[in-house]
């Protein structure tokens, strides 16, 4: 099964985990992304995401498929927040169900790499003397 | 021809808008637009990368583009 | 923070993956381990789990400490339960919160690897036509 | 010396019990102990694996006991 959602509403970490059990997956994984109050020692007072969101919802599920395909597990889901977000918040859920867990520690760490590389969202750091968005330069 | 270009992020504010017609030769490829936009807004050279994509899908530098595509900038993404 | 339990009473994937929460702890890692329905093919009924609980305790602090030595995370659960659990019920919980997720998902993986070596916990596996201790023969 | 043996899991099953007194020769060690036992209960010798805990430590076949350790057979385990 493949769970892909991009929503401005807050994510949940239970339904989040909930949605890839199975009474013959054995080994679950979930990675929670949070909001940090810090980057490189500058305090961060909120972010915002803004996404391309037909394209994203389209990458988010080509990494989903590309789990399955390279990896021995039986479900994924990938949930991905947009807007304000403050501190501690939570962008990004991946959850991963498999037989045996290894599968689903390797599928849910690659989901969460090529996220950061593929899917067309974007963070901005909002500091208390101005704004960055994340990553942009080199 | 003319393209619209879509822009988010970092892309947005260097165009300072959403979106922008930009003027191309006829048969111009993905490659024919970042060197229009490079030279008119000097900005996009000092990004980490950038991308284009295609109707919802990330295409190289030769691909041609046509004036009913729906041409979006993709600035170095940071989601997750 | 380290934080280790070892009880009756069903776990909480919430509960353990709060305790790993920081605003400076951008990654997080939850494992969790459910009770599948079959092992080699055979349909498992429920399952029975019995710890030697000071030495358990111990071991799964000693699991903790050397996650926190290995790699740069900043928290870690682990929660173990006992007694009768029926299918689809949760044995396992391990949480990891780091700065950086790569440390979160190997600090995770390494604590329910080594968990499921040196942990005194004993899983019996009952059947419709019997029982038998997991793993005790080759 | 007499040693009271604690023991969990399958090898609460092949003992019988929870706990054993075993006799041993005087400043046996953990070696003593495992070849008495696999000697009287052969179901030990089947075993994926045998070890002991004294104190709640895992220790080695040199380890000598002593008539007020508290020693724990430990069968294969299997949490998680």
């Amino acid at each position: 099964m493949i769970d892909i959602q991009l929503k401005e509403e807050p994510l949940s970490e239970q339904a989040c985990q909930d949605l890839v059990k199975d009474d013959s997956a054995g080994g679950l994984v979930l990675f929670t992304g949070t909001v940090r109050n810090h980057t490189k020692g500058k305090e961060v007072i909120r972010l915002e995401f803004e996404s391309y969101a037909p394209m994203a919802l389209k990458e988010m599920e080509k990494i989903a498929r590309a789990a399955m395909d390279k990896w021995d597990i039986l479900h994924i889901a990938i949930h991905h927040r947009v807007g304000v977000l403050e501190i501690g918040e939570i962008p990004v859920l991946i959850a991963v169900g498999a037989a045996h867990r290894k599968a689903a520690f390797e599928a849910c760490a690659y989901a969460i790499d090529t996220l950061k590389e593929t899917v067309p969202i974007w963070k901005k750091e909002i500091f208390a003397d101005g704004a960055v968005w994340v990553a942009a330069h080199p | 021809m003319k393209i619209q270009v879509v822009a988010f992020g970092i892309a947005r504010d260097i165009l300072q808008g959403t979106t922008q017609e930009i003027a191309l030769g006829s048969s111009s490829k993905i490659s024919d637009l970042k060197d229009v936009l490079m030279k008119e807004y000097p900005a996009f050279s000092e990004l980490r990368s950038l991308r284009f994509a295609v109707n919802e899908e990330y295409q190289d530098d030769d691909f041609e583009l046509k004036e009913t595509d729906e041409v979006v900038i993709i600035p170095p993404v940071s989601g997750g």
